[in-house]
């Protein structure tokens, strides 16, 4: 089944990549969080890949980041510290959270690829400035592509760099459209193999695969309870082994749950909006970026996440929230108690998570159960 | 000429007698709560083994977090000086040096004097010192001593997620009842020691030739996950790497003319 | 290397207990209750509802044995036999190994619903101070769980770090209540670290400055109450306030938590360590009840 | 064993005098029908000046440091905050500025003043996200504007696309001032602004020029009392008397260099320092001139508000000079502004380790330095970005080094038998000895 295919991708991403390299001769870019314009990446043939942590312990970074950093942006230097990306021909990061920023510099001065850029993505998307502001930078980013490649681009090629990122995007929300269903047709962990595979893929190669996958997906039922139906919302998370520890805690357990939608940069804060064509791609891409959800360190002075984690969590009907956040993101943690206390306004029984590199299964699963049986209205109980 | 350096640590108080760069008498004792006489029991079991009287030593030098209890020192100097001596003491080519405590994880860069260049010291974790692996052989039932053994004796790869010695104590109980073989668990302790640590002496860097000193490194499990973490063949060791920082110590006296 | 003495002080007295004025054959429902947490595991048998006989012991490093040994420890009190429990239900740290139990839940709940049964249905809020968890419960007068909060990450103020700091000073874990209350002058500044591991180096430099065991025992008793009360003023108080785990026999901790808290804490003339398995037993008698139990 | 004489600064009093002023205007200002500001110890402070003569600010920085001093005091903010519901890592000055509104006590005394707007700027991750909730916390009602400069670094470090980024600015500025007129209903007047924007220039480049004055050996200010002085710079570098303040200050320690006065009479050896430092515990600095170190300061106190540039050619940092002719129009004045504060130091390493290792070498090199402390202070995500990396790159650079960990604002995660035993091996490392007294 195609759906398999994202698994398999995720988890040999760097086969995949080294063999694309082979295959295309092509060149590609590393970069560190979703704020990167793909699309002027894909206007150049360049293959954008996002670059995410392998949840391993290491003993690597020690000297390079100091202890109260997240501990995403030290699994995502370890990758680069540990030669896993040597094949890439350079790396960028949009400014967002300062902690990724630090990974982002350590592999600049101990691993510099030969070609690097750092964008400072405005953070005050809110200002009518951000906008013309961003565009311009663009115009420098596309002028060290431009050396890296070798070759000039048209507007013709950002729009083509355009319309690949969007239906990469209307194929996602597709595909998430099962998972508004009574019993799911994929469950959380799959739909953020699905996410995640696009990270590391030419989407060229991937969108096919989704295609087809969202064929197969029409005509499948899972032979599961669904569960509890949950909303995880917070930090970056694609740390699997705690997804799939909830969506089996039914098979132990009497209380079971299945995560139907995320408002996470690993998932929908990175795919979630589209670009908008009205003829000059270069603004039309820089609105996309600015108008998209933001990440919390660019939402004010309006905290504007709050009303699309609502819409989510009414669309895809979920029972309760797991907020999670990478240990030390201080970008979360200054509107995880205001997310929860919206939430529960609006009758959303929320749960807190601190996330380190490695999940402890263990006593996660016990919190999570029992957040489940405060949701499971079990009165044989009682 | 005959100097002496004792080593007042947080758990033993050490001593060794040096005459003419060759170590002649070595005692040890509790520290306990009273620090003075620990320093006296071991200063006297070192002058027992030495055979010779109090009087024939003609510098003492203290070290160790106790040292300032060592009233008959004629210097006190910091541990991380007499480490590094200590280990040049021991291999003069070491350039690298972890001491690993009950409490505390030290390492220090040395330069061929066996002078401090850069150290570090492990922040406020006891999962970088004795104490974790302690705490760990009482949640499996495993007699401390026997711990490092076992450990040599698996080439499972399970990583320990726990920072905490409390957790990572019920970390173990939870391989128990998954049924992991103690073995195991016990190298997965090691191993997960062992990454502390030299995730401390990354931070002062690592070069080819690293000595290490302190009452863990008699422990053969953690030894042999050091040098996987470290990918090297050999660190040395000096046959009574206890007595380490001591030495360092008498080694100072020595010199300190 | 130097040797230590092994006296064991964290030592806790095991027992179990039958109740003498029930008559389990008059019963038509037999339920079990059993706990197994990180350092201790209880059982508790249940005739119709009723608390018949317990046990309460430590827990191995093997949680099925636990489990089947604090049931055997319950039962031999008895002449009840294992097949005569109708429904059996654990919980605890070790809930799913318990071998023959027919399903498992969560210990926030069962200790919500063990403290409304013992301590009475005005129960809103519970503090269970076990092992290696804190966990703060707010419920409803069912004793459902409406509201939890659990330390992470850290075991600061549990019950193992007590028993590492007794074994420490090398006061028997049961005096450590009473003593930490007898030194002479003010009330010691707490340890700064509840650390258990460094709270040991602060409370050995302590002593090694002349402090009273008691002092040392005032200080991180006081400590540990600092820790529990910022986990229990996160989740809210409401009255009702009760207190299940080991840690409610500490009064070293207990009655310098409860000033903080500002309210009385309630009583019971239970052991508070069967919470737990009590609340497992109860939710077995209940779905026994409404015909949900065990498939015959 | 005192090599240098040493004598007390005159202008102590006035200092104090000066300080107690303004934290006493900004609780009274509403009593004398003025107006009330809070926002970040770096917001273009001059903006809001042309509301008026009869607005008063409070910058949450040295607000959060005040309340650090007194340490049950703190405790009691800090433990409000968390119970609230914010993480124990965030930046502590805005835990104890969060705690401080959530008990509603001024640590200077009283209720905790509202304030009419929030006016600040943006370059951690907090800075916007500080006020955005401290406007929540006031009741949801007070209205917040933020000046985003996480614009890329200024010239000579990243000379590319340096316009751009001063309009982005500028242009915020712009709008801001909109803003303000459109919040408070006032009428804004600009030659207040053009002074304000002044001497919010004049301050920070005089700084700049007597933090110079300590390149003599003996140094004649040492780092405990610098901070004491450059926190005016913190509180409102565009107000008069403090510009004024800074002219003084400026005379009274070149006649200090001239007559060889010294700081700490027994210097031997000269540290730096970086980052906040531990408030509660600047015994820390006493305790090193027992070994004849004295701390003369740090890219941090030189340029948190101080204005320089980094001479790549003689890598040097320099004072930078004042504009050559005062602003004349609203649109020059803000890209004035927004140019002055773009080359700060304290903005550079946001971008990059290596351009704040830069400027650290070159203060080593030309403040005669013999070695470096790090302070890796948990309380400050934005001050700490990069020090790992800034560590490394000073030993490449052939400095000495030591870090310790500690907080500005949160006294629990700061060790200190364990700091103090660090600096012991250090000074030794130096080669110096400690005084037996």
């Amino acid at each position: 089944m195609a759906i398999e295919k994202f698994q398999e991708w995720y988890e040999n991403r760097h086969d995949y990549q080294k063999d694309w390299k082979k295959r295309t001769d092509g060149k590609m870019v590393g970069y560190f969080c979703t704020y990167a314009p793909e699309e002027i990446f894909y206007a150049f043939d360049v293959l954008p890949v996002r670059i995410l942590g392998s949840h391993e312990i290491q003993d690597v970074t020690e000297p390079h980041l100091f202890g109260m950093f997240c501990p995403f942006c030290r699994d995502v230097l370890a990758q680069g510290l540990k030669g896993k990306y040597d094949y890439l021909d350079g790396i960028m990061i949009a400014q967002s959270c300062i902690h990724l920023r630090q990974a982002y510099s350590s592999w600049d001065i101990h691993k510099n690829p030969g070609w690097s850029h750092f964008l400072p993505m405005p953070n005050h998307v809110q200002s009518p400035r951000a906008v013309p502001f961003l565009a311009a930078e663009y115009e420098l980013l596309i002028k060290k592509l431009e050396q890296l490649t070798g070759k000039t681009i048209t507007d013709k090629d950002l729009n083509r760099g355009i319309e690949i990122m969007n239906d990469v995007r209307r194929t996602m929300k597709d595909i998430y459209e099962f998972r508004k269903e009574e019993n799911p047709r994929l469950t959380g962990a799959e739909a953020m193999y699905m996410t995640c595979s696009q990270f590391f893929t030419d989407a060229r190669e991937w969108l096919p695969v989704a295609k087809q996958a969202i064929t197969e997906l029409k005509t499948r039922t899972l032979d599961r309870d669904p569960g509890k139906r949950l909303m995880l919302v917070g930090s970056e998370n694609d740390d699997l082994e705690f997804i799939q520890m909830v969506e089996t805690l039914g098979e132990r357990e009497s209380v079971g749950a299945t995560v139907v939608i995320e408002e996470h940069c690993t998932t929908t804060r990175y795919f979630w909006d589209e670009v908008e064509q009205t003829g000059n791609p270069l603004q039309d891409i820089a609105n996309r970026y600015v108008s998209r959800t933001a990440c919390p360190s660019k939402d004010w002075p309006k905290r504007t996440r709050l009303d699309r984690i609502l819409k989510f969590a009414k669309d895809f009907n979920v029972d309760g929230a797991i907020v999670v956040q990478q240990k030390f993101c201080d970008p979360h943690e200054t509107d995880i108690p205001f997310v929860r206390k919206f939430l529960e306004d609006n009758d959303i029984p929320t749960y807190f998570l601190e996330f380190d590199v490695t999940t402890a299964v263990g006593p996660f699963a016990i919190r999570v159960e029992a957040f489940l049986e405060t949701l499971e209205a079990e009165d044989d109980l009682f | 000429m005959i100097t002496s350096g004792i080593d007042c640590g947080a758990k033993n108080t050490k001593t060794i007698i040096l005459k003419d760069g060759k170590i002649i008498g070595k005692g040890t004792a509790l520290t306990g709560f009273d620090q003075e006489k620990a320093v006296q029991e071991s200063l006297e079991a070192a002058v027992k083994s030495a055979g010779i009287s109090r009087d024939d030593i003609e510098k003492i030098f203290g070290t160790g977090s106790g040292k300032d209890a060592i009233k008959m020192a004629d210097e006190t100097v910091n541990d991380i000086k007499s480490m590094t001596k200590g280990i040049n003491f021991f291999f003069p080519n070491a350039r690298t040096v972890a001491d690993v405590g009950a409490e505390e994880g030290r390492a220090a860069k040395i330069d061929e004097k066996g002078m401090p260049v850069d150290f570090a010291i492990n922040e406020k974790c006891a999962a970088g010192a004795g104490a974790f692996i302690e705490a760990m052989s009482r949640a499996l039932e495993t007699p401390l001593e026997e711990m490092g053994q076992l450990a040599l004796s698996s080439d499972k790869e399970i990583p320990m997620n726990a920072q905490c010695a409390i957790f990572a104590e019920s970390e173990v109980v939870g391989l128990i009842h998954a049924k992991t073989e103690k073995k195991d668990i016990s190298k997965a302790i090691h191993d997960s020691m062992a990454s502390r640590i030299v995730s401390m002496i990354r931070r002062i860097g690592v070069n080819e030739d690293v000595g290490m000193i302190g009452g863990v490194a008699y422990n053969p499990g953690f030894v042999e996950a050091m040098k996987r973490e470290l990918k090297l063949e050999k660190i040395h060791i000096p046959d009574d790497p206890e007595f380490g920082t001591a030495a360092g110590a008498a080694a100072l006296a020595s010199e300190a003319r | 290397m130097a040797e230590e003495k092994k006296q064991e002080f964290w030592r806790w007295t095991e027992s179990n207990w039958k109740n003498p004025d029930i008559d389990w054959k008059d019963a038509k429902i037999i339920t079990a209750g059993i706990d197994v947490g990180s350092v201790s595991s209880q059982a508790v048998i249940m005739a119709d509802g009723q608390i018949y006989a317990y046990g309460n012991m430590r827990t191995g490093s093997d949680s099925p044995n636990s489990a089947t040994n604090a049931l055997k420890f319950a039962l031999e009190t008895t002449d009840i036999s294992e097949d005569r429990i109708d429904y059996c239900i654990g919980t605890g740290y070790g809930r799913v190994n318990v071998p023959f139990a027919d399903r498992s839940i969560t210990e926030i709940a069962c200790h919500a619903r063990g403290a409304n049964f013992i301590y009475g249905n005005e129960v809103r809020t519970v503090l269970d101070v076990g092992g290696q968890d804190i966990k703060a419960i707010q419920c409803d007068k069912k004793g459902k769980v409406t509201n939890f909060l659990m330390n992470d990450k850290c075991a600061a103020g549990t019950g193992r770090g007590m028993e590492v700091f007794s074994d420490l000073l090398g006061v028997p874990i049961n005096e450590v209540g009473d003593r930490s209350f007898e030194f002479e002058g003010d009330e010691p500044q707490a340890v700064s670290s509840t650390c258990v591991v460094y709270a040991k180096s602060e409370a050995t430099g302590l002593l090694r400055k002349g402090w009273t065991k008691e002092q040392v025992l005032a200080a991180y008793c006081k400590a540990m109450a600092e820790r529990i009360y910022s986990l229990i003023e996160r989740v809210g108080v409401n009255p009702g306030f009760a207190v299940t785990g080991g840690m409610a026999k500490n009064r070293g901790v207990m009655d310098r938590v409860m000033p903080m808290v500002g309210l009385e804490r309630m009583q019971t003339k239970w052991d508070t360590q069967i919470a737990g398995a009590a609340g497992a037993a109860l939710f077995g008698y209940t779905l026994c009840q409404k015909g949900k139990g065990r498939k015959k | 064993m005192a090599k240098y004489p040493t004598e007390p600064l005159k202008c102590w009093p006035k200092a104090k005098e000066l300080r107690n002023k303004f934290y006493k205007n900004f609780a009274e200002a509403k009593d004398k029908g003025g107006l009330r500001w809070m926002g970040s110890a770096w917001a273009f402070d001059a903006v809001p000046m042309g509301l008026g003569n009869d607005v008063h600010c409070i910058t949450g920085e040295p607000y959060g440091a005040s309340c650090a001093f007194d340490k049950p005091l703190s405790a009691k903010y800090l433990a409000a905050a968390e119970n609230y519901g914010f993480a124990r890592d965030l930046c502590a000055y805005m835990r104890n500025y969060w705690g401080s509104i959530l008990c509603n006590q001024y640590a200077q005394g009283g209720k905790f003043p509202k304030a009419d707007f929030a006016w600040t700027q943006h370059i951690c991750c907090s800075h916007a996200k500080w006020y955005q909730n401290a406007c929540e916390l006031e009741g949801g009602d007070v209205p917040m504007f933020g000046v985003d400069v996480g614009a890329g670094a200024y010239p000579p470090f990243e000379p590319e696309m340096y316009q751009n980024r001063i309009d982005y600015v500028a242009g915020q500025l712009m709008d801001g001032i909109d803003w303000l007129e459109e919040v408070t209903g006032r009428k804004y007047n600009d030659e207040l602004f053009f002074e304000a924007a002044w001497n919010d220039m004049r301050s920070t480049n005089k700084w700049a020029e007597i933090c110079m004055l300590n390149r003599a050996v003996p140094a004649p200010l040492d780092e405990k009392t610098i901070y004491s002085l450059y926190v005016f710079g913190t509180l409102q570098k565009s107000n008069k008397d403090f510009a004024g303040f800074y002219d003084e200050l400026y005379d009274e320690v070149k006649d200090r260099v001239d007559r060889g006065i010294a700081a700490v009479p027994n210097e031997k050896a000269r540290v730096i320092s970086d980052t906040q430092p531990p408030w509660g515990f600047l015994k820390i600095y006493r305790y090193m001139e027992k070994w004849g170190a004295v701390s003369i300061g740090s890219l941090y106190t030189f340029g948190l508000e101080g204005m320089w540039l980094y001479d790549e050619k003689n890598h040097d940092l320099r004072p930078r000079p004042l504009p050559d002719k005062k602003p004349q129009t609203r649109e020059e004045c803000c890209k004035m502004l927004a140019d002055w504060h773009l080359c700060k130091p304290e903005y550079q390493h946001f971008y990059h380790p290596e351009y704040k290792t830069k400027m650290m070498d070159a203060i080593a090199k030309n403040w005669k330095v013999d070695g470096v402390i790090l302070h890796y202070n948990r309380g400050c995500e934005g001050l700490t970005v990069g020090i790992a990396e800034n560590r490394l790159g000073l030993l490449e650079r052939g400095n000495k080094v030591m870090t310790y960990e500690g907080n500005m604002g949160d006294e629990r995660e700061f060790d200190e038998a364990a700091a103090m035993n660090r600096i012991d091996i250090f000074m030794d490392s130096l080669g110096l000895e400690k005084s037996k007294d």
